[in-house]
């Protein structure tokens, strides 16, 4: 990555993120005839094949279909230039604004056309400065209206009608903030400033071997975690989760290198945690437990890139059939016990942090993993109810096993800077959830 | 009536407000008979998501009351500024309570003073300013839009507030508060776009013996200029600061709590092999543990203003 | 109030606000003979005497004392004219500065002054501008900071050694300055925007009858309440408390009207509950119940506004002695007594709004207070632990006596506005405590 | 070396934290000796509140141990860039881990990464950067203060990080990051008076392929120039912010809760009359409640810095 200028380009299996100004969104591109839905407007996305990634698209008009909740428009998609992308402000023009709003009455008959009219408008010409030029010369107010005003029409119709896309590769940033404004609930609420500081404290980097428990964040605080461990590097992750199958989407839409893929070990807590006591003697019994990666690496690798993705974006609702779990097993050792054999490798070893985030209260799973951690080592405790992670301090506190114990949340905000008109946004997010940290003892 | 003092009954005439829930409520004028569109006197029934309301009947009720509505029930309370504010027509934005209490204690209104604000907008903070200097004390409310000048003056006489204000249309950044003012004030409220064009008319309006400011700022930029002003005037303790409200949602959580002490003990009976992990899940004992929470909602406002306050402190020159 | 233009003289047995700079200090102007100790600066006040309020005071060196924490200078004042007040910078007339700090080593030796060098020039010289001219004249580093770094440097050394006072009188908002800064626990960790809202949601004002329960905020939640009524209107404040004696301060810093003050009546939670279920019967039956304020206003009169103030600031710890409570007994019912009678009259007509802030348990106060508010009225509760106001908005919600529940508390930031540096303070309170509103249902 | 990777045991130049509590913990360097300032080696004893350390007897202990002072006893650390940033010797205003925590995370630093930061200052953001970046990318870090770059690049030697960082003298507004590193930044991080005049460089720093950039800024208005520059040179995403992390005091509170219920009930035997109101106090059945609570500290940080990103698009051309 610190070497490479060029962009890499989009592959079918990729996961991509669509962008239409402000608004992204994480789509798979599982085939030449996937479409992405974007509101009203339905994207196909066969020429995205090839090109490089963070290039942008103009949206056509290939046909517009009556839907539930009005028409629904299909688009092809087109390589555009940067030229293409003049601000509509500048296209239009906009010069002669009335100094404040005394004057406008709002009745409701500002614009003269009619939303018939606008929609013909739409399927006739492409350019959304055009619809928009035409707007507002059917606007009875517009030209009466303060600079600071009509900028928020044109925003406003601009967003509306805006016909370019733009195709990136996935990040940890960019997916965090499409999960968070989506469905925050799905990534048990963890916000950017808390995601960004249970990489700090936990202390995740290249070198070192972690331990994660997490009952749900569409795998996004492994993919996290992985991402900082880094490609080309010595670290490795041990993953727990409740379910049958762990959450991995965010980690697939990374497309990281295989071996990095590998590092990151992902298991049941209950499975793992008795493997880890009792394992050895009932299963398994042929693999070597020194070495268990060089032993998984070949069993993994048919399936593990791109192809069981659809099962593994949702993996809560589905159980694993009799029959698979069968054919599985006549291969050998099914794969959960292969991982769980890597997994308990690593937990004799001990970790160098652990990093937890429960919907369940913490404390008995604190317990459970506490012991598996080396001394010296943080301890990062995310929960979005702070009654649990008080109790989980009083309990760490008079244990004596864990100092430095913080219980934090914080505040965060974002400003609209512009000439003359800078203030913090009106609306901000009221939860960051909270973080017990602390350094394990010996 | 009802902002005038508080009242045990509704009385014809009375704006009440309709409580549904902490998220629905309505100001509603109790009065009989409203006149329809066609020009028709027709019984007033008002319309609710629980169904609809005879207002008629809720006349003579006693404030606080359960009030049945055709599909279920609400309260009927007296309007304070507090629930007018949540339920005046906005014909403006507006200013809500939090903000405005500071703006109260700042200016130190209280029975007696003389309250200068600027511009009236939807009059919501009208009404605070009248609760907390009423009986004794007077309004001056200044609109440049004259549409809502007249609509304020109308609302405050119809609730009983009129003796104790007086509504200009008149744009003061370019006029001022009128000659009659000079000296009388001991409070100027400013909610303008270019506070900083009014802190002169504010100087001289403001009484001899002293008296505080306020400016309410949506961008900083328009605090920056006030206080420039404000500061070449003489003004002084000038201070900015933001207020953010925060509710906090109390609720009942029931969490699981998971033992995995179990696992250390070797299994009694069970087949292990051929199982998938997910056996294990369902055979962990859970229990719940119930907790009383609280939390703040997804969405917190984030900014509403900046508040900027000052001195004048007594026997400035006012030439 | 209205009216009035010329401000109102200072007088002896008036409590008074000293500021020097942003410091204030609330003070009792007791006698001529009366100092007020602002840091190592002792101030005679008598000069005060008559002076109007908003007056600025010049001090003057008038003898140095050695103290424990170094030398204890005692000041005169003298009255002077706004002229002498020009600012420190403007007087010095510093222009040219390093345009960064870069050249800057902090060896501790900057300054060439020695410490006693300076005692004496303090001594000697009453001006803080020609001190600090000497200051920044040995400074061998002041010129090469930069401008910022030299107007905290001038701000520094001015907040030392400014010589002006001004001498202005209490108000609410600048009685809770003092308190809040001084000793915040004193009134209960109430803050600025908490108190403002109280007032709000209490919809405390000059007409009506109020109720309050507080556990000890220095007279500043009956202040803040009794001023809110006003003078010459028809409110009237019951003010629990449940110690021998009211915390009384702010309420006689106000200097209200002798008619005004005797609208709050002060009596013991315990005492005045007794009363009210059981009263009549055993004493004070030969009391009016319907005309409570022309019996009491006689007794209380004499005893009323200035002498007995210091029993008054730290009531808590004093008891009244057997001798006074049997001297009052000789002269009639005792003074609590009456306030019994007055209060309970007022508890049976009932309240148009309660207001508690208790260090106890709210809840049980609540059950106690709250079938004495009428319906459609505003009830606050104010708590800086949570955790009982979430306790007691279950309570409540449950109960259905309360509607339109919040429980809410404040984030609250003042900014530095200044040219190129403007920025939210680095500090800020970290807290506001919490509110429980609701209004009562028939 | 102890920044380098994790380590069980203290060797002999580790740079260790003596943990006292919350509030007071040390940074020290393990060497058995030291020289003191009239020249001759002594043995190193560290003093603390709780008694004297002699260093060398910490050499070899496992880390997270408890360590017996003369008077007391604390534990001893690895150290960690958080632990770091609480403990190094300030050289200027530094930066702390909620906002550095933000700074990493949306400048996408992870192995392999090239950054390049602006001022080095007391290298407390830098340690941050390396921990993301090594053991397979590189840091370029700048100061425009000779003895604070020379202090840096001794410092990171003496962690063990040196090859993973540069430390350049230079003032940036005016000379940029030099020739070299044109087009082969990841990101940039700018903590300058006057971030406007280094975003031009910055633009040039960045690969062709894109990137990120950081600016904090105490005050607004260099944020406000710091966007305009940025806007000017077509980078994207321009968000501000920002971030102020708030520590919960967990404690168990034990609340009085009164009893008014009997106060209905005439008093058996006692009389009333002339005992006085506290007498009733003192005769009021009081019990206690134990809470587990948690609030905020008196004093929170109120204001660290604007925190403005942006992003720099792909195939922007550089002329």
């Amino acid at each position: 990555m610190a070497t490479e200028t060029a962009s890499p380009s989009i592959q079918l299996g990729d996961y991509i993120v669509i962008q239409r100004q402000k608004y992204t969104k994480l789509q798979k591109f599982g085939s030449l005839d996937t479409t992405a839905t974007l509101g009203k407007e339905t994207l196909e996305l066969k020429s995205l094949l090839d090109q490089p990634y963070g290039s942008t698209f103009k949206m056509s008009v290939k046909e517009t279909k009556p839907g539930k909740r009005g028409a629904q428009r299909q688009h092809t998609l087109e390589l555009c230039s940067e030229t293409e992308l003049n601000s509509t402000r500048e296209a239009l023009g906009i010069s002669s604004s009335g100094a404040d709003n005394r004057d406008i009455c709002d009745n409701g008959e500002a614009q003269s056309l009619k939303s018939a009219d606008i929609e013909q408008l739409r399927e006739e010409c492409n350019e959304s400065s055009k619809i928009i030029e035409k707007l507002v010369e059917n606007s009875k107010t517009f030209h009466n209206r303060t600079e600071y005003s009509q900028e928020k029409y044109l925003r406003k119709k601009e967003k509306k009608y805006f016909e370019f896309v733009q195709i990136r590769q996935p990040t940890i940033r960019l997916m965090l903030d499409i999960f968070y404004r989506q469905d925050a609930e799905k990534i048990m609420g963890i916000r950017v400033d808390t995601l960004s500081q249970i990489i700090s404290y936990s202390g995740v980097c290249g070198l070192g071997s972690y331990l994660l428990y997490e009952s749900g964040t569409n795998g996004l605080l492994p993919a996290a975690m992985l991402n900082s461990i880094g490609a080309g590097t010595e670290g490795s992750l041990v993953h727990m989760h409740p379910g049958n199958v762990p959450q991995k989407q965010a980690l697939l839409a990374l497309k990281l290198p295989l071996e990095q893929q590998l590092r990151c070990v992902s298991v049941n807590l209950y499975s793992v945690l008795r493997e880890f006591y009792q394992g050895g003697e009932t299963i398994g019994s042929n693999l070597s437990v020194t070495e268990p990666t060089e032993v998984v690496r070949e069993e993994t690798q048919p399936e593990t890139p791109t192809e069981d993705q659809p099962e593994a974006i949702e993996p809560s609702t589905k159980k694993p059939k009799l029959e698979e779990v069968k054919g599985e097993a006549n291969k050998g050792p099914p794969r959960w016990q292969l991982e769980n054999k890597r997994a308990t490798a690593l937990m004799h070893n001990k970790f160098d942090s652990l990093v937890l985030a429960a919907k369940e209260h913490p404390s008995s799973i604190l317990q459970a993993l506490l012991p598996l951690v080396k001394p010296s080592r943080p301890v990062v405790v995310f929960s979005t109810c702070k009654e649990l992670l008080q109790e989980t301090y009083m309990e760490l506190k008079t244990s004596g096993k864990v100092t430095g114990l913080h219980l934090t949340s914080n505040w965060m905000r974002t400003y609209q800077i512009l000439p003359n008109r800078t203030h913090p946004e009106v609306n901000m997010s009221g939860n960051s959830g909270y973080l017990l940290t602390g350094y394990t003892l010996r | 009536m009802s902002f005038l003092k508080p009242k045990t009954h509704i009385e014809k005439g009375d704006v009440v407000i309709l409580y549904l829930s902490v998220s629905s409520m309505h100001a509603i004028e109790a009065v009989p008979e409203i006149v329809n569109k066609k020009g028709e006197t027709i019984p007033h029934i008002f319309q609710t998501n629980y169904g609809s309301l005879k207002v008629e009947n809720i006349i003579g009720v006693e404030y606080g009351s359960r009030v049945e509505l055709s599909k279920g029930w609400a309260h009927v309370l007296q309007p304070t500024p507090e629930l007018w504010t949540q339920t005046l027509p906005h014909r403006t934005q507006i200013i809500y309570t939090p903000d405005i209490s500071m703006i109260l204690h700042q200016l130190e209104v209280r029975p007696g003073a003389v309250v200068i604000e600027s511009g009236t907008g939807s009059g919501s903070l009208s009404h605070y300013f009248l609760r907390a200097l009423k009986p004794t004390g007077h309004l001056h409310t200044f609109d440049f839009h004259e549409s809502r000048a007249d609509q304020a003056r109308d609302e405050f006489r119809r609730h009983g507030l009129a003796d104790f204000v007086t509504v200009y249309h008149r744009d003061v950044c370019n006029l001022g508060f009128t000659e009659e003012l000079d000296g009388q004030a001991d409070a100027v409220f400013l909610d303008l776009p270019a506070p900083d064009l009014a802190v002169p008319h504010a100087f001289k309006a403001l009484k001899l013996s002293g008296g505080r400011f306020c400016s309410f700022s949506p961008c900083i930029e328009q605090s920056q200029r006030c206080i420039q002003e404000l500061t070449k005037l003489g003004f002084n303790e000038i201070v900015s600061m933001e207020v953010l409200q925060q509710e906090s949602v109390v609720k009942t959580r029931t969490l699981p709590v998971i033992d995995l002490e179990f696992l250390k003990l070797p299994k009694s009976e069970e087949t292990t092999t051929t199982t998938a992990a997910n056996a294990e899940e369902s055979k962990a004992p859970k229990e719940v543990k119930k907790y009383l929470t609280s939390s703040n909602p997804q969405v917190l406002p984030g900014h509403t203003g900046f508040l900027t306050f000052a001195t004048l402190p007594p026997n400035i020159p006012k030439v």
